[in-house]
C-alpha cells in the first residue's frame, strides 16, 4: 500500500518536473525581465532550502511507517514519548532554515519593492494604467498618447507604471516580467518592470473584477529597439481619437473583449484628475505625535502627497488640486 | 416598494435549466426523505430524539450530516467549474456564462469553507470533546443546540439562493468595491452577508460554549496540560473562534450599512477605504484557517497515538505548538495581499512573521513521525488518511513558506498557485483530518463499524485524486493562469486543465465510495457492532463508554490521573468496575426553542435580503419572544434515577465481559 | 462520595432550577471577551477613516465636550448604583435592589436619551452617516455602544420584573452578575470612546 | 462546596465600588479639563489623555469587574489578558498597514 503510494507519488513528481522542463514557456518561470528573473531565483532559492526539511520529512513519515507496520519484529516501546535531543533536532533545524529564509525574505522584499525605481543607465518611460470594466487603459503623459488594451515599451528600457483603477479593484500582471500590483480607485499604486529581451507578452488581470474580467487581457510589447517604439508611437498618434474626459467617461461604461483602441493626443493629467475625484474625499489632520496612532508612516504620508503633486507634469493648474487643499483644510 | 420587498416571480431562475434540474432533483430527494420519515412512522423520532436534542453527540452528527449535504453541494459547484475550464479553452466560451459562473466559484469557496469544513470540525468537536474530558455534556447544552441551527439556517440561506434570486458573484472574499452597492446591486451579496452572518454568530457561541466546558468541567484529576491533544487542539481552535469571528461580525456589519445605509466604509466615494475591508477580513481569515486545520492536526495526534500503541511523542510540545501556531495566526494575515502595495517593511515583517509559523507546524510534523517510531502501527483507514496528510501537507506547507515570501508572491498570487497551496492544506490537512476522524470516531458515535474496504477506496480515490486535480494547478500557476478566469485561449495551458478535470472525476468517485461506505455499513450494522465501545484499544476517555455513548456519557464522573486516561485505567484495573450503586443524574431536557430561535432568525435574514422590512422586524420579534420564552422556563432539566442508570451500566458491562 | 466536581455535586443539589452559577459568568464573561474584538475592529476602522472627512466637518467641528462630560457622567454614577443594587441582591435585599437598579436604569436612559439628541442633531445639520466616512465610523463606533447600552436597559427592565416578582433565587442572582458584568464592561468600551473618538478628535 | 462563598470574593463592598467610582471620577475628570482648556500643548496632552484612560480601564477592571487572580477569577482575568494582546495585536497591525498603504499611494 505504501509502496505503491510512492510510486504513483514519484510518477506525478516526474511528470510535473517533465512538465515545468518542457512546457514551461509564458509562465512566471520563463522570465524576460529582470525583476521577473529576480524572482524566479527566489522562488528556486526558497524552494530548495525547504526541500532539506521537506524531503527527510516525507522520506521519515513513510519510512517510519513502512518500518514500524505491524506484523514485523521492530522495536516496540509504548511508553517511549520524550526524547529531549529529538525534541532540540525538531526545533532547530526548522528554527535555522527559517532564519535563513527571513533574511532572504527581508533582503529581497526590499530589492524587489515594486515602488522601487529600477537601477539603469536609461530614462524611466512613464505609463499611467487605469483598470476599468473590463479593459486596461495605458496613458503615456510624457508622450501625450493613450491606449487600451495594447502596452508598449522599448526593451532594455525600465518603465514606471502608475495604477489606479476606475472602480473595482484589478491586479496588473505581466507574468513574464515579473511583479504584479493591485490596482485600485483613489489609490495610486507603483510598479517598475523592465524587459530585457524584446518580445509579446501576455498581461493580464490577475485580481477577479466582475464578469468581464477574464477578457482583461492585453499585449504588452517589448521593442527591439527605441525606433521601434518610436513607430509604434507615430502609429497611435495617427489615430485621430482623442482622450478627453468625454471620452473617459464614456470609456470607463462596462463592457468586455475590447478591442485595442488607439487615442492620439490625450487630455494632460486626465489620470491625476481622476483619481483625484475619488481621493479629494481623504482629509488630513495634523499629526497625532506621541500618541496610540502615531504611526511612523504619518510623516512619510505627507511627504507622499508632495510627491503626488510632483509626479504630474502640470499639477497646479489643476482643478482638482485645488479641491483636494478645501478636503485638507 | 411592494409588499414583498425586491422578491418577485421574476426572481425565479426557471429560465435556467440546470438550476430547475438541480431543483427538481432537490425537491424528490426531500419528498423521499419525508415519505421514508412518514413511511417508517420516524417523524417523533426524528422531531424529539435529534431534531430537538441538546445532546452534544446528537448534535455532532447533525453537524456531520450537515457537513456533508454540503460537502456534496460545494463538490458540485467544484466538477463544474472543472468542466467549465476544460471545456472552455482556445476561446471557446464554455457551457458556464460568467453570470452563472461566477456565482458557482463564489459558491464553492463559502460553502466550503463555512458550511462544510466548519460544521464537520465542529460536529468531531461536539461528539469528541465533552467525551475526552469527562463531562456529561458542555457547559451551555442549549445554546449548543441553537449554534447548530443558526448554522443550519446559514447553510439554508445559502441554498435557498440558488432557486431564489441569486448568489454574490464577487468571489467568496467578497471585497469591496465589487461587492458594493454600486457594482453588485443585485440580492447575491446580501445571500452572502446573511449566510455568513448567521452562522458565524452560532460559530461564536460554540466557542464560547466550548471554553466554558473545558475551562470548567473537566473530570477531577485532569490538569489543563494533560488534556488529550484533540480536546487541546480544538480548545485553541475555539479561542481562535472566539478572537476571530467577532472580527468577521463587524466588516459583514460594515459591508451591511455601506450596502444597506449609504454607509461609506469601503465605498470609493465619500472617503471610504477598501483596503480596511480586505485587512480585516483577512485579520479574521487567516485565523478561520488554523480554525479549520488546528483540530485536523488532534485528529492525527490521537489517530497516530492509537494506531501504533504508543504514547503520543512530545504532547506537551504539541500543545505548545499549537499554541504558538493559534496566537501567531493573529499577526500575518497580511500575506493575503502582500500585492495590495503596502511599504516593503511591511510587507517583510508578514512573510517573516508567516515563516516563523513553520516551525511549530514542522515540529508537529517531526512528533507525528516519531510517535510511529518504535510503535506497531495497524495500517486502518484512519491511518491511511493520516499517512496520506504527512505526505500531502508537507508539500502544502512548503508551497505556504514560498508564499510567504513577498517576492514570489508576487508573481504567484492570485494564479492557481495560490489555488493549488491552499486546497493542499485545506484539503490534505483539514478535510483529510476530518475523513481520519470520521472513520475513527464512527464506531463510537454510531455503534458499528465502518467497511474497510470500501473506506481504503475512498482514501486512495481521495489521495490520487487529490493529486491529480491539484498538482497541474501549481504548473498553471507557473504558467501565468490567474484564478477565477471563465475561460482561457492559451493551448499550452490545455493538458493541466484536462488531468485536472480527471482530478475532479477521481475524487467524485472518492465522495461515492465515501457515501457507498456509509450504506453499506449500515446495512451490514448487525454484524459489525462495536460491544465493547473500545474498538481500537484507546488511550482516551471517550473510549471508556459504550458505543454509542449511553446519552449521560458517564455513570459516575471518571478520575484521571494520567495523560492517556484510559490506557492508565486498564492498566490498573480499574477499566470496567461494576459499581453497586449509582446516583441520580441530572440532565437537560430537549427544546425545541434552538430551532424556533433560529428559525426566526434565519426568517428574519430571508427578509432582509430582499428587503421585506416587515417580516425582518417580525423575525427579530419572533426570536426575542422565544428567547424570553426560553429564559423563563423553568421546567428545563430532570434526573436520571440510579436504578435506570444501574441498568444501562449493567448492560454495557455484560457486552464488555462477552466482547 | 469522594468528588466534589460540580458535575456530580449539582446531581446532590436540591434545587432543580439551580444551574451552576460558576459557568454561567464564565460563559458570559467569555462572550464579552469576544464582544471586545467587535469593538476592536470598530475602533480601528475609526482610526483608519477618521481623517477621511470627504471636505466635511472633522471632529473638531461638531463634538461638545461639555454635553459628552455630562453623558459620561452619567453612564459612570451608573456603575456604582448598579454595583449597589449587586450588593443588595446578594443581601437579599429585594427593595433596595430594586431600588438601585431604578436608578441606574433612569442613568442608562438619560445617557441613550443623550447620545439619541447628539445623533439627531447631527443628522438634521446635515452631517449624518452618509456625509462622509468619518461620519459613517464615528455613528457606527458610538451607535454600537449605544446599542449595546440599549440591549442592557431592555435587560435591566426584564431583571427588574423578575426580581420584583420571583425574589431573588439563584438564578435571578447569577442574571443580576452577568448583567453586572456586561454593564461595567459597558463602562470600559465607553472610556475608550471619549478618549479616542471625543477627547483626541477635539485636541 | 458552595457557590456563594466562592462568589462572595468576588462581588466587591460598597467600599471598594466607592474607591472605584472616586478614582473614575478623577480619572475622568482629569482629561476633560486638559483638552477643554488646552492647558498643555497637544503632544502632552495626547500622551496624557491616553494614560490616563488606561489606568482608568484598570480601575474599571479591579473595582466593578473584579478582575483577581485568585483561584476562582484567575480565569477570567487570563481570558481578558489574552483578549488584550488579540486586540493590540489586530489594531495596532491593522493601523500600521492601512497608514502604510495609505502612505505608498498618495
Amino acid at each position: 500500500m505504501i509502496l505503491l503510494l510512492t510510486r504513483i507519488l514519484s510518477k506525478i513528481a516526474l511528470a510535473i518536473a517533465v512538465g515545468l522542463l518542457a512546457g514551461c514557456q509564458g509562465g512566471v518561470l520563463d522570465p524576460k525581465g529582470q525583476v521577473g528573473i529576480d524572482e524566479k531565483h527566489l522562488i528556486i532559492v526558497s524552494t530548495v532550502l525547504m526541500l532539506l526539511v521537506v524531503i527527510p520529512v516525507i522520506f521519515m513519515t513513510l519510512y517510519f511507517a513502512w518500518k514500524y507496520r505491524e506484523g514485523r519484529d521492530e522495536i516496540y516501546e509504548p511508553k517511549w514519548s520524550h526524547s529531549t535531543k529529538i525534541e532540540v533536532m525538531c526545533w532547530t533545524v526548522p528554527i535555522i532554515i527559517v532564519i535563513i529564509l527571513g533574511v532572504i525574505t527581508w533582503v529581497s522584499t526590499h530589492e524587489l519593492d515594486p515602488y522601487k525605481p529600477l537601477k539603469s543607465d536609461k530614462d524611466h518611460i512613464t505609463v499611467e494604467v487605469v483598470s476599468m470594466n473590463w479593459k486596461w487603459v495605458f496613458i503615456y503623459p510624457d508622450l501625450g498618447i493613450a491606449t487600451v488594451n495594447e502596452l508598449a515599451f522599448p526593451a532594455n528600457v525600465p518603465v514606471a507604471f502608475k495604477i489606479s483603477s476606475e472602480g473595482v479593484m484589478n491586479s496588473f500582471f505581466i507574468p513574464q516580467l515579473g511583479s504584479q500590483i493591485y490596482s485600485m480607485a483613489g489609490m495610486v499604486t507603483k510598479l517598475h518592470l523592465i524587459a530585457n529581451e524584446p518580445g509579446t507578452f501576455k498581461g493580464y488581470s490577475a485580481n477577479y473584477s466582475g464578469a468581464g474580467f477574464s477578457g482583461m487581457k492585453f499585449n504588452a510589447i517589448a521593442t527591439p529597439t527605441e525606433a521601434g517604439f518610436d513607430a509604434w508611437v507615430a502609429k497611435v498618434r495617427a489615430s485621430n481619437k482623442s482622450l478627453t474626459p468625454e471620452v473617459y467617461a464614456e470609456l470607463a461604461k462596462n463592457s468586455e473583449n475590447n478591442p485595442v483602441e488607439y487615442f492620439g493626443t490625450v487630455k494632460p493629467g486626465i489620470f491625476h484628475d481622476n483619481v483625484m475625484k475619488f481621493m479629494k474625499d481623504y482629509g488630513r489632520v495634523e499629526m497625532l505625535k506621541g500618541t496610540t496612532f502615531d504611526p511612523p508612516m504619518m510623516g512619510d504620508m505627507k511627504s507622499g502627497e508632495m510627491d503626488h503633486s510632483k509626479m504630474t507634469h502640470e499639477s497646479s493648474e489643476h482643478p482638482s488640486d485645488e479641491m483636494k487643499m478645501e478636503a485638507d483644510k | 416598494m411592494s409588499i414583498l420587498g425586491k422578491l418577485s416571480l421574476e426572481s425565479i431562475p426557471y429560465h435556467e435549466p440546470i438550476l430547475v434540474v438541480t431543483f427538481s432533483v432537490v425537491v424528490a430527494l426531500v419528498l423521499a426523505i419525508a415519505f421514508l420519515v412518514i413511511r417508517y412512522n420516524k417523524l417523533g423520532v426524528l422531531w424529539n430524539d435529534w431534531l430537538t436534542s441538546v445532546d452534544h453527540k446528537r448534535l455532532g452528527v447533525m453537524y456531520i450530516v450537515l457537513a456533508l449535504v454540503m460537502l456534496i453541494r460545494g463538490f458540485s459547484d467544484a466538477i463544474m467549474m472543472r468542466l467549465q475550464l476544460a471545456l472552455a479553452t482556445n476561446g471557446d466560451p464554455g457551457y458556464l456564462p460568467p453570470h452563472h459562473y461566477d456565482q458557482i466559484f463564489t459558491a464553492h469557496g463559502t460553502i466550503m469553507i463555512i458550511f462544510m469544513a466548519m460544521p464537520f470540525m465542529i460536529g468531531l468537536m461536539n461528539i469528541v470533546l465533552p467525551l475526552q474530558i469527562g463531562a456529561r455534556d458542555v457547559a451551555f447544552p442549549f445554546l449548543n443546540n441553537l449554534s447548530f441551527w443558526l448554522t443550519a439556517g446559514g447553510a439554508i440561506l445559502i441554498n435557498i439562493s440558488l432557486f431564489v434570486g441569486e448568489f454574490a458573484k464577487t468571489g467568496w472574499v467578497a471585497y469591496p468595491p465589487l461587492a458594493g452597492l454600486k457594482f453588485s446591486p443585485d440580492v447575491g451579496v446580501d445571500y452572502y452577508i446573511w449566510a455568513l452572518q448567521i452562522s458565524g454568530i452560532g460559530t461564536t457561541l460554540t466557542a464560547v460554549n466550548f471554553l466554558a466546558t473545558v475551562f470548567k468541567m473537566r473530570a477531577p484529576g485532569m490538569k489543563l496540560m494533560d488534556m488529550p491533544i484533540f480536546t487541546w487542539t480544538c480548545t485553541w481552535a475555539n479561542i481562535l473562534i472566539a478572537a476571530s469571528f467577532p472580527i468577521l461580525t463587524a466588516v459583514l456589519a460594515m459591508l451591511t450599512l455601506d450596502r444597506y445605509l449609504d454607509f461609506h466604509f469601503f465605498t470609493i466615494s465619500g472617503g471610504g477605504n477598501p483596503m480596511m475591508y480586505i485587512n480585516l477580513f483577512w485579520a479574521w481569515g487567516h485565523p478561520e484557517v488554523y480554525i479549520l486545520v488546528l483540530p485536523a492536526f488532534g485528529v492525527f495526534s490521537e489517530v497516530l497515538s492509537t494506531f501504533t500503541g504508543k504514547r503520543l511523542f512530545g504532547h506537551k510540545s504539541m500543545i505548545y505548538a499549537s499554541g504558538a501556531i493559534a496566537v501567531l495566526g493573529f499577526i500575518v494575515w497580511l500575506h493575503h495581499f502582500f500585492t495590495m502595495g503596502s511599504s516593503a517593511n511591511v510587507n517583510a515583517f508578514f512573510g517573516m512573521a508567516t515563516m516563523v509559523i513553520a516551525v511549530p507546524t514542522g515540529l508537529k510534523l517531526f512528533n507525528w513521525i516519531f510517535t510511529i517510531y518504535r510503535g506497531r502501527l495497524r495500517i486502518t483507514v484512519p491511518v491511511l488518511w493520516s499517512l496520506g496528510f504527512m505526505v500531502t501537507f508537507t508539500i502544502g506547507g512548503m508551497t505556504g513558506v514560498l508564499l510567504a515570501v513577498p517576492g514570489a508572491d508576487y508573481v504567484l498570487h492570485n494564479s492557481l498557485f495560490l489555488i493549488a497551496h491552499f486546497h493542499n492544506t485545506i484539503i490534505g490537512g483539514a478535510v483529510f483530518g476530518y475523513l481520519a476522524g470520521f472513520a475513527y470516531w464512527f464506531p463510537k458515535a454510531m455503534g458499528f463499524h465502518l467497511n474497510v474496504k470500501l473506506g481504503k477506496a475512498a482514501f486512495w480515490c481521495w489521495l490520487i485524486g487529490f493529486f491529480l486535480a491539484f498538482m497541474p494547478l501549481y504548473v498553471l500557476g507557473f504558467l501565468g493562469m490567474t484564478r477565477r478566469l471563465n475561460h482561457t485561449n492559451n493551448p499550452e495551458w490545455n493538458i493541466w486543465l484536462y488531468i485536472a478535470l480527471v482530478g475532479a472525476f477521481v475524487i467524485l468517485a472518492g465522495i461515492v465510495f465515501q457515501l457507498l461506505q456509509l450504506y453499506v455499513s449500515f446495512r451490514d450494522r448487525a454484524q459489525n457492532l462495536d460491544t465493547t465501545g473500545d474498538p481500537w484499544n484507546g488511550h482516551t476517555l471517550e473510549w471508556s463508554t459504550a458505543s454509542p455513548p449511553q446519552y449521560y456519557n458517564f455513570a459516575e464522573t471518571p478520575v484521571v490521573s494520567d495523560i492517556d486516561a484510559f490506557t492508565d485505567m486498564k492498566e490498573k484495573g480499574e477499566a470496567y468496575v461494576r459499581k453497586d450503586s449509582y446516583a441520580p443524574i441530572h440532565m437537560p431536557k430537549n427544546t425545541s426553542s434552538g430551532i424556533a430561535i433560529a428559525g426566526c432568525i434565519t426568517v428574519m435574514g430571508f427578509a432582509l435580503i430582499w428587503h421585506i422590512w416587515w417580516l425582518a422586524a417580525l423575525g427579530l420579534f419572533g426570536a426575542f419572544v422565544s428567547l424570553i420564552v426560553r429564559v423563563y422556563t423553568t421546567d428545563v432539566d430532570y434526573y436520571v434515577q440510579p436504578d435506570e442508570v444501574a441498568r444501562i451500566e449493567n448492560e454495557h458491562l455484560d457486552n464488555v465481559a462477552k466482547g | 462520595m469522594s468528588t466534589t466536581h460540580m458535575n456530580t455535586h449539582s446531581a446532590h443539589d436540591e434545587h432543580h432550577d439551580h444551574e451552576p452559577a460558576p459557568y454561567n459568568v464564565f460563559g458570559f464573561w467569555l462572550y464579552l471577551m469576544t464582544d471586545c474584538l467587535l469593538f476592536a475592529s470598530v475602533f480601528a476602522t475609526y482610526a483608519v477613516l477618521f481623517m477621511n472627512t470627504a471636505g466635511g466637518v472633522s471632529g473638531k467641528d461638531i463634538f461638545e465636550l461639555d454635553f459628552v462630560l455630562v453623558e459620561t457622567a452619567a453612564l459612570l454614577i451608573s456603575s456604582i448604583t448598579y454595583g449597589f443594587a449587586l450588593l443588595c441582591a446578594h443581601n437579599k435585599n429585594k427593595g433596595g435592589t430594586l431600588a438601585w437598579l431604578l436608578v441606574t436604569f433612569a442613568m442608562g436612559v438619560v445617557f441613550i436619551s443623550m447620545e439619541i439628541y447628539e445623533f439627531h442633531h447631527l443628522i438634521v445639520a446635515g452631517h449624518g452617516p452618509q456625509t462622509s466616512a468619518f461620519l459613517t465610523a464615528f455613528f457606527t463606533l458610538v451607535g454600537t455602544h449605544g446599542l449595546h447600552v440599549t440591549a442592557g436597559l431592555i435587560w435591566m427592565f426584564i431583571m427588574m420584573v423578575e426580581v420584583a416578582k420571583t425574589g431573588l433565587g439563584g438564578r435571578t442572582i447569577t442574571r443580576l452578575s452577568c448583567l453586572s458584568l456586561f454593564w461595567h464592561f459597558l463602562d470600559v468600551i465607553w472610556i475608550c470612546v471619549f478618549t479616542v473618538v471625543y477627547l483626541m478628535g477635539k485636541v | 462546596m458552595s457557590n456563594h462563598s466562592s462568589e462572595a470574593n468576588s462581588h466587591g463592598s460598597v467600599g471598594s465600588y466607592v474607591t472605584g467610582f472616586v478614582l473614575s471620577v478623577i480619572l475622568t475628570a482629569i482629561p476633560f479639563w486638559m483638552v477643554m482648556t488646552h492647558a498643555f500643548d497637544n503632544e502632552t496632552t495626547y500622551i496624557s489623555i491616553v494614560a490616563l484612560a488606561i489606568v482608568q480601564i484598570f480601575v474599571h477592571l479591579k473595582y466593578f469587574l473584579h478582575l483577581n487572580f485568585s483561584e476562582n477569577g484567575k480565569l477570567d482575568t487570563y481570558s481578558f489578558l489574552f483578549a488584550l494582546m488579540i486586540i493590540v495585536m489586530v489594531v495596532a497591525l491593522s493601523v500600521w498597514i492601512i497608514y502604510a498603504s495609505n502612505a505608498m499611494m498618495m
